[in-house]
């Protein structure tokens, strides 16, 4: 697309009716308040902690749709609570604003927040401090409402690091394990990394346009070069990748896992991962004047899905599997996002909400039931005892396949159609788009065989645990029904009943679809569901004797693949080790050494020079009159008569 | 207030104070064995100086962006030295840091157990003099106070400080001696430039800024001795190595009123003194400076991330964030200078409280290595949320304080010094590396109840020293605009009367070069035999042509 | 030519009432018995001293000579007869009691020898013409040779009598040689004389008698090359005497030194080039090494030999910078800080070390150990006196001495000297602040005796050291006062 | 004709001979001779000198040159006698307890 073409649609995009002085606040507050109400009441009545958060995100909830039905067709919110700095030409506003595009992140933060309060007063129950658990819960929601709600770059910077806290904290939730503390810590600084990309983004945005508010940045986009463009939108796509868990940064999501699952459900499943996609939805008009970038995006998020869903394969932890599931779906995002569907990108990220959600729920479940068992090899049969979790799993399951009508085909099939097409708008992506959409179509066969293989060998054959499992409470069951339910019918609704092309094209580009396609179509279309849906039932049903064999076929890759293509190993001693040895080398040796050595050194001469000096002072008196007298002849001759 | 003179009272109280507790009968050894009522008595008398401070800056204008409180009387009238003092935007943050941290200090002095009337005596004297090198508006007493910021710091750290303490405190002195005896020369030299130039002398700052004209060579010889001085005190790498063993050896109170505010007065120098006298080798230095601080900021976190100790692992820490102070400063715009300012409160508020901390389990278990602790949060839940707290505003999380000064500094040096400024954004990496590196190793895992198994959480004292520390923690991050607007109509006239001062005389470009035949005597008697006309006049306004 | 009028006696005053004092110590002597407070009587006769130098100073109204131009009678010699009787007096407080404790087995003859020192003294300060310089420096040496020996059952003491003796008289002949040259050039020892008839004579022998004056000045002021004999008799005498030597005895001789080189050599364009570049490397010299060596002492009152070494340097700094610019009234000022801190210190010292401990190496670093807790005012005394030594703040007299003759120097053009005086200004805050760390930071050993015990402070070292503490405060609080009354002293000069 | 030059080489000869015997003797009598001879040296200057500019002030120089030599050595050899009780000898190497 021609230049003025794209900064004219940014103009567009950006150009609402803003309705000032709504108290969009009051969303993000519900949930600190609770935060603090949480850990202040529940440190007296641990069991009213639950309650208090779980009541503050459905309140939250509520204002968001109360906001949701009030908000005008190409309209929005502004709530400026106050200026929040200002010091020379940086000036930033604590500033909310609420269009579309939020409208549909905090419908899915708060109302699968809820959901997952809701799930963790039964998954927490015997916790001891379970206050904390919620209170950093609901601090979670505060800092992803406060993400999503930002109306510009520094406010959603302040829910980016907001969210990365919450995640350090509750990763490290069960800090008497220092590896669970380290999986926190180390969540964190990988966090960090990308967050320096991203501050860079913010620094070079401020620079060179004046403003990080998303309007006016979207009012006064156009006239810098492509280079500058392409530099910043990578600089924002480092900082996606950390926090969305992407080639290279996606280390830390499966030592995420390390938290309760629920964390995992509502953090590293449902909405802060996303974040990334978010900020690229949000930033998409500086990512299309960068085509190169979207390439980058593209084929790292290729990577990406690819990878994850390979290691997926293997995995026997239900937990990891899901990681990595989600690292791959996170992928398909980024793919979308990089293809410039930024709507399809928001699409596949609700219903991957709902469906992951519910998956890390059902799979909270079994390990609560197993008492805290996650190998997959210690369960099976599960079904039976536990229905309910093993029916919504099974839903979410097909529906991350693919397959339609669940969720997952809607927002895959667009993925792929918009990676064909994607060379319309990015004239970098013609040589390359059919072959991403067929890898990205291998991935989605492989998603589909793992997360069956991971259902079959949780809930069908026989018990091989040793513990007495059980169905799990209600409060429990009732959101894993409900994001069963919406992981069933969710992308239809989306796609047909709700249109949500139609809802976000007046902030985000959406570009004209072919018709809707009949219920034949979509089921011929969804193969690839089937194809390794059936794969993995035959191989975990029918054949169960292959699989193992398959895994010893050619050990090096298998070994490969379970051991996550070394990633942690390579960072390890690439960086990691070499880096900390370096440091240390610095201390002892340049600190130490040479810097520390040169002060004291010197201090050391002068005192040697007294030292040697006053060898002079020898006690004698002839010593000294010859002294003396030689150095006023040396005097008087060198000064006085030269 | 009309008639009262407030900066002067002050600056003076606090030193009252120390003269009272020998005075006082009441603070004698005798009747007063444990120390309690000098304690109390150092405390009133800090939080006098604290509330007269407050009055100070609710009466402060901050749209009046020159001195304001001036104070003037002749003091050695032969040299134009005056008694001058006055208050700025600038400053008024840094009193009142100084102010305020120093009843937290004299609160955390519990741990002093011996020659308690001493140390709160060098305590109150430190603070007359750090309030004195503040608010001076004299070159010659702002000197003054800067010397006799060292004889106090001398004591408490060779007195109270720890096994190697006579090396720290001898190191620290002499380093610090070093530097700043050098930068006395080079004020001897601009006065006398001035001197040359006017026909008379003066120490006055204003009048120094005004009319001191001096050549760019010059102007870098000068520069350099002032950096010199300010660098070591800042402390700017290769000159930090006395920091962390003053650090290590000091009290808690000595470490936190050292990282709190003693360092501080070295960029506070650069800020006031060498930049507005000598913009020119500001503008040829600045570039070299921030390239020290980024090497500081990195090479600092780095450092800390391979130390054992905590304490030196905090001091490192300091290193790399002043390395950020000082880069915003030297990029010298608005936004980061102001950043800068902004960070040098939120620095003396952070890790003043990270060394109170470490003072408080320093207190419990007399050690200070990481390896001796762990798993401490369950242990001691309030003490571990604490350190949380000021981990996290130390490693500048938004919402926190250190973030709105961090991001004002980057920002603001973005646009001066890109890559530069891009190297340093590497120090947010590092940053969390260490800090949460020593977090989760003293506070998560397992807690070895044989070590740690007695260890007590925090007492209400120790949780009254921290909670106006944790209060500005979020106060200072979420509404930094009072703090803010305080200060920055006065920096943004500062920066644009030093730019334009670096343009015009840039332009006028003297061609009068440094010579260093001036320092052998040959020179001086050609210039003696030049009659009655003091030989400046020849140096300095021969140029001027 | 030959008449002694009345006023020039009167005039004469403030050298005479110390002469006779002297005088009649020693008859009194005779004639009284064993104990009579003769330490009292000089003590009136130093406060006589100061009466005739306030008498003389009042009545100066016009600037003359006495005795037909052997004396001047101006600012200036006023101005180093205060200095030297009030430096004399406290000196002469501190040591109220303590004779016998330093070993002085006679009073008496200590008593007349220190007044007839502090006139040699006032006349060598005093002197319009060199014989009448030599005799007032051969008095006050020979005064001060008999004190240093005059703890005469100490090897240390005697031996540093000898060394002081043979290498003063040694030098003092050089300084003979140069007036006897200076003579035979112009013809008269009337310094005005010659200077205006050394103009134009024979250069090389201007330079050769500049030199030979040289070494005598500067080896009473005690600067390198010249400073050998300072540590070793520093050590061995008695410490009042050593305090004495350090302070009174370089205030004269730099007050001799400022006035008789300036007039003949500074004043005379055409010898200045070479003057200032010998000074200048014996300022350099005399601070690097001082200091420097300094760094390795043990012994206190060494150590403060070489710090006073170092002294002499920073002030031949002030010696250097030209009069116009302040640095006559640099030196003036920077002598009356130098002697009250001095004294200070070597008062301290002469406190702490016990009896009879001249032998035993008394005043070793060690004795100072722990001082901060058996005697905290003594140890906060000492503390000021060192850290104005250091020239840092509190120590007020001593930093903004510093202050003025570097901001002299700096006017001169001697920019280079002041940063190597700086940097030795750095380097000797480690040997004081080693005294501060031996008296603070290190306890006293248990059972070493006299160290651990309290010295007795008794009233006149009391308030002698309070004296010298406060002169050490108001002279850095309140400069101007001495600063602008040096000025004008020495704008007589030129 | 002998002229003043010839005085003053004499006169500067014996005081080199006073400044060598100074620092190569060990005796302190001996060295005590060479400060005298010194002084002497200079007293035939000043007489010389005195004589070249006929005037008088040299020669009442050298009486108060000669007064103070007297002093110098009741001084000087009471130093020395007292030297020699403490230390039993009068050999200048031998008195150096005060060093470095």
């Amino acid at each position: 697309m021609e230049h003025s073409t794209v900064v004219e649609s940014a103009q567009h995009l950006t150009h609402h009716v803003t309705t000032q002085g709504a108290a969009l606040g009051i969303i993000a507050l519900l949930p600190l308040v609770g935060s603090f109400l949480a850990f202040v009441i529940g440190k007296k009545n641990r069991d009213s902690a639950g309650w208090i958060a779980t009541l503050a995100a459905a309140l939250s909830f509520g204002c968001v749709l109360n906001y949701f039905f009030a908000l005008p067709e190409g309209g929005a919110f502004e709530h400026r609570v106050f200026e929040w700095f200002s010091a020379g030409n940086i000036s930033v506003d604590f500033l909310f604003r609420f269009d579309q595009l939020t409208a549909v992140m905090c419908l899915v933060v708060t109302g699968i927040g809820s959901l997952i309060h809701l799930y963790s007063i039964g998954y927490m129950a015997e916790d001891e401090s379970r206050h904390r658990f919620f209170c950093y819960l609901n601090l979670f929601l505060f800092s992803m409402l406060l993400l999503v709600l930002g109306g510009n770059l520094l406010v959603l910077f302040v829910g980016w690091e907001g969210v990365g806290l919450c995640s350090y904290l509750l990763i490290g939730f069960w800090f008497k394990n220092l590896s669970f503390a380290a999986a926190g810590k180390k969540a964190f600084i990988v966090n960090r990394i990308g967050d320096a990309g991203f501050l860079l983004a913010i620094f070079l945005i401020l620079l060179n346009f004046g403003t990080i508010d998303f309007v006016e940045l979207g009012q006064r986009i156009g006239g810098a070069s492509t280079e500058l463009y392409t530099l910043i939108a990578l600089c924002l796509f480092v900082g996606a990748t950390g926090k969305s868990a992407q080639i290279p940064l996606f280390v830390w999501l499966p030592d995420a896992m390390a938290g309760p699952t629920p964390v995992s459900a509502l953090i590293h499943a449902a909405t802060m991962v996303t974040a990334g996609v978010y900020l690229l939805a949000r930033m998409h008009y500086l990512f299309v004047l960068a085509p190169l970038a979207m390439v980058v995006v593209c084929t790292v998020a290729l990577l990406t899905s690819l990878v994850a869903a390979l290691i997926a394969l293997v995995q026997n932890d239900i937990k990891k599997v899901l990681a990595y599931s989600t690292v791959s779906q996170l992928g398909f995002m980024f793919l979308a996002a990089g293809a410039g569907a930024y709507w399809v990108a928001v699409f596949h990220l609700v219903t991957h909400a709902f469906f992951k959600a519910c998956l890390f729920l059902g799979s909270g479940s079994v390990i609560h039931a197993c008492h805290h068992e996650q190998d997959m090899r210690e369960m099976g049969g599960l079904g039976k005892i536990m229905p309910w979790t093993a029916a919504t799993y099974w839903i979410s399951t097909l529906a991350i396949a693919g397959i339609a009508p669940f969720a997952g085909y809607y927002s895959k099939h667009h993925i792929i159609t918009a990676l064909q097409t994607s060379g319309e708008s990015n004239s970098l992506m013609l040589a390359y788009g059919e072959c991403f959409a067929t890898v990205a179509t291998v991935v989605a066969v492989l998603t589909a065989f793992y997360m069956t293989r991971s259902a079959c060998m949780t809930f069908l054959g026989s018990y091989r645990g040793h513990s007495h499992p059980h169905e799990s409470p209600k409060t429990m069951v009732l959101p894993l029904v409900v994001l069963a339910f919406l992981a069933f019918v969710g992308g239809y609704l989306l796609e047909h009943q709700l249109s949500l092309a139609g809802y976000l094209h007046s902030v985000l580009p959406v570009h004209a679809h072919g018709e809707s396609e009949g219920f034949l179509a979509s089921l011929l279309h969804s193969w690839p569901g089937f194809l390794g849906v059936g794969l993995a039932l035959l191989l975990y049903t029918k054949l169960t004797v292959v699989p193992a064999k398959l895994y010893g076929l050619v050990p090096p890759v298998s070994k490969l693949l379970a051991d996550k293509f070394y990633f942690d190993e390579i960072y390890d001693f690439l960086i990691v080790k070499p880096l900390y040895l370096f440091s240390f080398g610095l201390w002892k040796g340049a600190d130490q050494a040479v810097i520390d050595g040169s002060v004291n050194g010197t201090a050391a001469v002068v005192d040697m020079t007294g030292e040697v000096v006053r060898v002079t002072e020898t006690g004698q008196l002839r010593h000294y009159g010859l002294f003396m007298f030689a150095a006023g002849v040396f005097i008087t001759i060198f000064y006085l008569i030269l | 207030m009309e008639g009262l003179p407030l900066l002067s009272t002050i600056i003076f109280l606090p030193l009252l104070g120390a003269v009272m507790l020998y005075l006082l009968p009441v603070c004698k050894p005798a009747s007063d064995s444990d120390g309690e009522v000098s304690r109390y008595t150092a405390l009133i008398f800090s939080l006098m100086t604290f509330v007269l401070s407050v009055i100070l800056l609710v009466a402060f204008v901050p749209e009046q962006t020159d001195m304001q409180f001036r104070e003037s009387a002749s003091w050695i009238p032969s040299f134009g030295i005056h008694y001058q003092l006055g208050v700025d935007g600038i400053s008024i943050l840094l009193v009142l840091l100084t102010t305020f941290l120093m009843p937290i200090i004299i609160l955390a002095s519990r741990s002093v157990k011996d020659g308690v009337r001493a140390y709160l005596f060098h305590m109150l004297a430190l603070e007359t003099a750090m309030l004195g090198t503040l608010l001076a508006t004299d070159v010659f007493l702002f000197y003054i106070f800067w010397e006799l910021m060292l004889a106090p710091m001398y004591f408490i750290i060779g007195i109270w400080g720890g096994k190697r303490r006579i090396y720290a405190t001898l190191k620290f002195v002499l380093y610090t001696v070093f530097g700043s005896l050098l930068m006395l020369v080079a004020i001897f030299y601009s006065v006398n430039a001035y001197a040359a130039l006017h026909g008379e002398y003066t120490f006055d700052l204003a009048k120094l800024q005004e009319g001191l004209v001096l050549s760019r060579n010059v102007q870098i010889w000068l520069f350099a001795a002032f950096a010199l001085a300010f660098g070591i005190k800042v402390p700017l790498f290769p000159f930090h190595t006395w920091l962390p063993d003053a650090h290590v050896e000091a009290p808690t109170g000595g470490s936190v009123v050292l990282a709190g505010v003693l360092l501080k007065m070295g960029l506070y120098g650069f800020i006031r003194f060498a930049y507005p006298l000598f913009p020119l080798g500001a503008q040829v230095f600045g570039p070299y400076l921030a390239l020290l601080a980024v090497i500081g900021i990195v090479y600092g976190a780095l450092v800390a991330w391979a130390q054992s100790d905590i304490k030196k692992l905090v001091a490192y820490s300091s290193v790399s964030h002043l390395g950020y102070c000082v880069l915003g400063f030297v990029a010298f715009n608005v936004a980061s200078t102001t950043g800068s300012l902004y960070q040098m409160l939120n620095h003396g508020i952070s890790t003043g409280a990270l060394f109170l901390l470490v003072g408080v389990l320093y207190d419990r278990k007399h050690t200070r290595l990481i390896a001796d602790y762990g798993g401490l949060a369950a242990k001691v839940p309030v003490f571990a949320f604490l350190f949380l707290v000021f981990t996290l505003s130390s490693i500048a999380l938004p919402l926190t304080n250190g973030f709105i000064g961090e991001f004002l500094i980057l920002s603001g040096s973005f646009q001066t010094f890109p890559i530069l400024t891009a190297v340093a954004v590497i120090g947010v990496i590092l940053g969390a590396i260490y800090m949460l590196g020593l977090y989760m190793k003293t506070m998560y895992g397992e807690l070895d109840e044989s070590k740690n198994g007695d260890l007590t959480d925090v007492n209400s004292r120790e949780l009254l020293v921290f909670t106006p520390l944790f209060a500005l923690v979020f106060v200072m991050g979420i509404m930094p605009g009072p703090f803010l607007r305080v200060m920055t109509p006065t920096v943004e006239s500062y920066v644009q009367n030093v730019q334009a001062k670096m343009v015009t005389v840039a332009q006028e470009e003297l061609d009068y070069d440094f010579n260093p035949a001036e320092f052998s005597p040959d020179t001086v008697l050609s210039k003696r035999r030049g009659e009655a006309s003091p030989l400046a006049q020849v140096r300095f306004e021969g140029g001027l042509q | 030519m030959a008449n002694v009028s009345m006023v020039d006696v009167l005039f004469a005053l403030p050298i005479l009432v110390p002469s006779l004092g002297a005088l009649l110590v020693l008859l009194l002597d005779v004639f009284l018995e064993e104990n009579w407070p003769r330490g009292i009587f000089t003590g009136v006769v130093l406060v006589g001293t100061l009466g005739a130098i306030k008498y003389v100073s009042d009545a100066s109204g016009v600037e003359t000579t006495l005795f037909s131009g052997v004396l001047y009678h101006d600012p200036f010699s006023v101005y180093f007869f205060l200095i030297i009787t009030v430096t004399a007096a406290l000196t002469l407080l501190m040591s109220e009691g303590r004779l016998r404790q330093e070993g002085i087995e006679n009073p008496g003859e200590f008593y007349a020898l220190y007044l007839m020192a502090t006139a040699g003294a006032m006349i060598f300060v005093a002197a319009a013409e060199l014989i009448t310089l030599f005799l007032g420096l051969e008095i006050m040496s020979m005064a001060l040779y008999c004190l240093c020996g005059s703890a005469v059952r100490l090897s240390r003491s005697s031996e540093s009598a000898l060394k002081y003796f043979f290498l003063g008289s040694f030098s003092s002949a050089f300084l003979l040689f140069g007036i006897a040259l200076l003579y035979g050039l112009t013809g008269s020892t009337q310094l005005e004389v010659i200077s205006e008839n050394l103009v134009g004579s024979n250069s090389f022998v201007v330079a050769i008698a500049m030199g030979f004056l040289l070494f005598g000045f500067i080896f009473k002021i005690g600067a390198v090359p010249f400073h050998f004999w300072a540590p070793d008799v520093y050590q061995g005498a008695p410490t009042p005497v050593t305090a004495f030597m350090a302070c009174t005895i370089k205030a004269s001789a730099l007050g001799a030194a400022l006035r008789v080189l300036w007039m003949l050599f500074v004043e005379n364009y055409e010898y200045y080039q070479i003057w200032s570049d010998a000074v200048w490397m014996i300022a350099i010299l005399t601070m690097i090494i001082g200091n420097v060596v300094a760094l390795r002492q043990r012994s206190l009152k060494r150590m403060l030999a070489y710090s006073s070494v170092g002294h002499a340097g920073y002030m031949l700094v002030a010696f250097l910078a030209p009069m116009e610019w302040g640095g006559g009234a640099a030196l003036l000022y920077y002598i009356a800080g130098y002697g009250v801190m001095t004294i200070g210190a070597f008062g301290v010292v002469l406190a702490v070390t016990a009896a009879g401990a001249q032998e035993r190496d008394g005043d070793d670093i060690t004795t100072f150990n722990g001082l901060g807790n058996s005697s905290p005012v003594l140890a906060a005394l000492m503390t000021l006196f060192l850290l104005s030594l250091a020239g840092l703040p509190p120590g007020m007299a001593g930093f903004v001495g510093k202050f003025y003759v570097f901001s002299a120097a700096v006017s001169g053009g001697y920019t280079g000297l002041v940063i190597v005086g700086v940097l030795c200004s750095a380097v000797s805050c480690y040997y004081y602040l080693r005294v501060v760390v031996a008296m603070y930071f290190i306890p006293a050993e248990a059972g070493a005796g006299d160290a651990s015990v309290a010295p007795t402070v008794g009233l006149s070292m009391g308030s002698a050291l309070g004296l010298c503490a406060g002169a050490v405060l108001l002279l850095g609080l309140f400069p101007s006062f001495v600063y602008d009354s040096a000025k004008l002293i020495v704008s007589g000069l030129y | 004709m002998v002229s003043v030059n010839h005085y003053l080489i004499l006169s500067l000869l014996m005081f080199s001979i006073g400044v060598t015997g100074f620092v190569i003797r060990k005796n302190a009598i001996v060295v005590f001779m060479c400060v005298e001879l010194m002084l002497n040296a200079v007293n035939i200057a000043f007489v010389a000198f005195a004589r070249m500019h006929g005037n008088l002030d040299g020669e009442i120089a050298v009486f108060m040159v000669m007064v103070v030599a007297a002093a110098e050595a009741a001084v000087g050899l009471a130093i020395i006698i007292a030297l020699f009780r403490n230390a039993k000898s009068v050999d200048t190497d031998d008195a150096a307890e005060l060093r470095l």
